[in-house]
């Protein structure tokens, strides 16, 4: 039975949401893309002076890529904007799934709990796919599936800090607590090692973007990702041995040789 | 003569009175943007309808990147 | 240019060496290999009864998996049993490689530092290439090295306990101060993100055992760490983002639109 | 009638005084095994020429899995 | 000049408020806080049957103690009831200092943000002067301060877990960005180098009650987080070491004697 | 009965060994020393020149403080050195007591394991009170025992870095496996909470110079080290709380109010 | 014959009808503990004007250790 | 007319042999200090008899702080 992940009643073979910006050059963007075998791509709205109209590199590439869109409400501190912002998103580009941040403090760029509840309910009244950007509090996320969304996205780390996973008690928590509702680490994953421990974990997806973007090699950073990825969500459903407290040899003990000459040490 | 702002610049509003004259006067062209009026969205089918004021605040936006 | 593991003069395109005890079967041992991609694999001497020498069904499917073979030493815990069982490995396994264990404790599996450097000059003598499994200790390293090791393997955590890198920051430093040195971080690896950070770290290889066979899937573990160690490697070839303490935006926040509301919300 | 051990087992020591025979004697066939007397290796090629004594111990070891 | 902690206009000289709860004996109860030098001491109330009227020996000790009361909401789920029986401590207790838990989830035992800033702020509203025990979310605690509270008592852990300060990242945020509110950590200490590593942080106070109550020796443990306590505040007052990545020696390099015979050495 | 520290025979009240090194000015090192409460005090010896002889303001400091005297080996890589340094303290100090190092590395300033053995030997059989400053490791712990030290200095980080207790694992294992034996922590302490950790473990006393001198203000800081000491020491003996993995109520959940309305709540 | 809820406990609600006498029937007495009736708190100096009614829920509380 | 070194700076032997007067005369006297011959440690007591030959290295050391 293959193994996928479901959001919204789509499949996905891939486990990793990537971003597409900070990247050296477009070019670099779409081949990190293809690298990274993302089938779902986070992309924003801002201000257009109509001279940029014509060249849009990015926005052509992006479509070439095929990957499903996730726009993003990024930089949105207001309900009424991020409900607004994420209206504009569904008329360009034609589709009701969202990434719903709203921001509550400046310098962490944190979720605001209070503003983000209110808009996932307003947009799931709307129509939308909200999939919002939350923190790692079980009762903040409890509310958004109340209000509707079938997704959450908790954050390991404020965004582009890559300190990973700061608080595994909360987040085991929370994938303990809400064993059949699909969560994908948003924000903070900087090393594919950490993005592999969010898997093993038993978190169903990950998406980020500066730790691909900003690495040296960008395209090789993706695939690194996308391997550790399939390695974490491998190594969950075969089942990781139990952590132990002391030492056990791996080679038998029985019958080793010398035992005479052990003894003889030993005296 | 009364004035509007589009993406926080100002624009004088002659005698064009509806969104989708202002957008043309502004150069916006095509379908690659989106608008809201005062912060509130406005589908695109109902700019010609649409009359703005003097004050009236447009944003245009466009796709950018994104996390 | 394809980047191989050196190791005494051979090249290698796994950095996965994998044991070969604790399987539930032989059967899932040689599928556990063949998933696993390594190209070295441990196995050990033991005591013989006449009775047993028809079957040792491990022993052809080790023999048909076509890796090479690294006999260890583990259990001896002095000098002359390391040394004379060194020789008989030799013998049978047709093989001067040898994993050099010296065990300097029976609870913890510690090598004893000094046993191990008049064992590792021994062998080196006999013309044995010694990949000698050690501690974290910076200044055993160097006699390791001095007494002609061209490869170590330093320890993660106590054998079998799957607690990961206990100690990164002598870890780190190994890594900076040896950085001609192949380095295999051998024992205490639990979980394939554990094996992909050493990787991001900058060590050339994993050995490990217990993590893979008492997986509840050893086959499709033993999978999970050869993606996870890919990804690691990948990872510090591509250049990890340097971690941030501070939250940075990844999508512009240059003409956010709405500002103006955003000015009366702050009001 | 003098006594030697074979990995931690009493055998007798009959009229076969050379390893090669006690080898033989305790069932020891083939190639899949090595030897040491006392602690010492001893290669294969020896076995012929090695006498053993009384109290000598053996070690016969084989391949097993291993970590 | 005297350093003493101010809470809504009262100064303390003490920065350990302990609980009254889970003592093997009242007489535990009673020797624990006044080893500790707690000057606050939380309690709470519960259904009471006309029988027990009689014998309420802890309430007794209380009272002798001289220790200002803080009680507590806990166990109220709703703003409802945390705001009934706050009006009922009030009237029995006759203070109008409250400890303010609504509680979110029976598992974790965690604050619900919804439910505690509706609550602290009718709280406010009716004159109380509100502690709440809160998450280390910075949205949640500025919300916090806007529903009037002057004080804010975010968790290190939940609730009788010992588990210590699990997400320094951000408690270490809440300390830069509210410079000016006295936070007490409010939960999940454990140990007193717990404590003391709080207020090294910059926390103005530690409110614990199980890692007294169910220490092998409760009287000695109070005094033990007493001194760790104080030791926090006297080091985090007295500038603590920047921490260093290498090694740099304490006693003087130069004048080394024998650096002949270090050359030999070295050669 | 008084819980008192036993040193080669001797009893010492207080737990903070102290350095002398490093502080801006003679006047600040006594006061920071009579601050601490210490009871033994490092220092060492370098050439002099002959115009110096006249000020040394330091030694008659130290000689007014009362402390017993522990002179170091600092910077010592050789047997031979360590060895003729040694001799020339107990010439000038009168003291046999010694606080041997062994240096292996210029950058780490780890101990050489290997010499620091052959040096501890060498000293005990000139009569030396020998406290070696030792790594973690369980092995060399016993051989320095063997060679007849009846102290042991475990580091817990590298000198002057202040990163505290680097391989808890390790360090939990020296005191468990060596019961019987005084354990104090030398080197990489850098703030009160970690000394107060390191008694809490089970360690006997705690080593350091740099996090005191180099505080802001050292003498505030020796006071702090000295609280967090007794707390840890008096944590240890007070027997902690065991850590709970899930959060369990201190407020009795019996008796609970307003059931009914909790029941309309969750309705 | 109606019925009160004291403290989840169901009491007989005879001819005494104010909250202050089926407090002293129920035995409560002296000054250390304070009531809610159906889930709101009622100040001790409004006990003799409450008037209770059948299926009243009643919570007397005192207090308690607390962390 | 040969060299010896005090702490790494040369000084010319002249005709004082010993120890002792070529301590006196590199300017080291009283009690806090301590000596070593090409790294061998030197009792006080033995400062008179100690002949010393060109080429000899003396370290001489006092009290310092240290941790």
């Amino acid at each position: 039975m293959r193994d996928t992940l479901k959001l919204y009643g789509r499949e996905f073979s891939s486990r990793f949401l990537l971003g597409t910006a900070l990247y050296p050059s477009p070019a670099v963007m779409s081949e990190s893309l293809a690298a990274s075998g993302a089938e779902l791509v986070t992309l924003s709205l801002r201000r257009q002076n109509p001279a940029q109209q014509s060249n849009n590199a990015f926005w052509d590439l992006i479509r070439q890529s095929g990957c499903q869109l996730l726009p993003n409400t990024a930089g949105c501190k207001s309900v009424k904007e991020a409900v607004n912002l994420a209206e504009m998103s569904r008329e360009i580009f034609q589709t009701d799934w969202l990434k719903l941040e709203v921001i509550g403090d400046d310098y962490n760029l944190q979720p605001d709990p209070f503003g983000l509840v209110e808009a996932a309910a307003e947009l799931v009244r709307r129509g939308f796919k909200v999939l919002p950007y939350c923190t790692d509090d079980l009762v903040l996320c409890r509310r958004l599936l109340d209000a509707g969304c079938q997704v959450l996205m908790p954050w390991g780390a404020p965004i582009g800090t890559g300190q990973g996973l700061l608080n595994r008690y909360n987040l085991a928590t929370l994938r303990a607590r809400l064993p059949q509702v699909p969560l994908i680490i948003d924000a903070g994953i900087g090393a594919p090692s950490q993005a592999a421990e969010a898997l093993e974990m038993g978190f169903d997806a990950v998406l980020l973007n500066t730790a691909v973007a900003r690495a040296q090699d960008p395209v090789a950073m993706a695939l690194a990702f996308r391997q550790a990825i399939e390695a974490g969500r491998t190594a969950y459903r075969a089942g990781l041995m139990v952590r132990q407290q002391t030492a056990s040899p791996s080679t038998p003990t029985l019958d080793m040789p010398f035992w005479q000459q052990t003894e003889e040490v030993s005296r | 003569m009364s004035e509007i702002q589009i993406n926080g610049q100002r624009h004088r509003l002659e005698n064009c009175k509806t969104l989708e004259r202002a957008l043309e006067q502004a150069g916006f062209t095509g379908e690659a943007f989106a608008v809201a009026v005062n912060g509130e969205f406005v589908p695109r089918g109902q700019y010609a309808q649409i009359q703005l004021e003097g004050g009236d605040c447009l944003d245009v936006v466009a796709p950018v990147v994104g996390g």
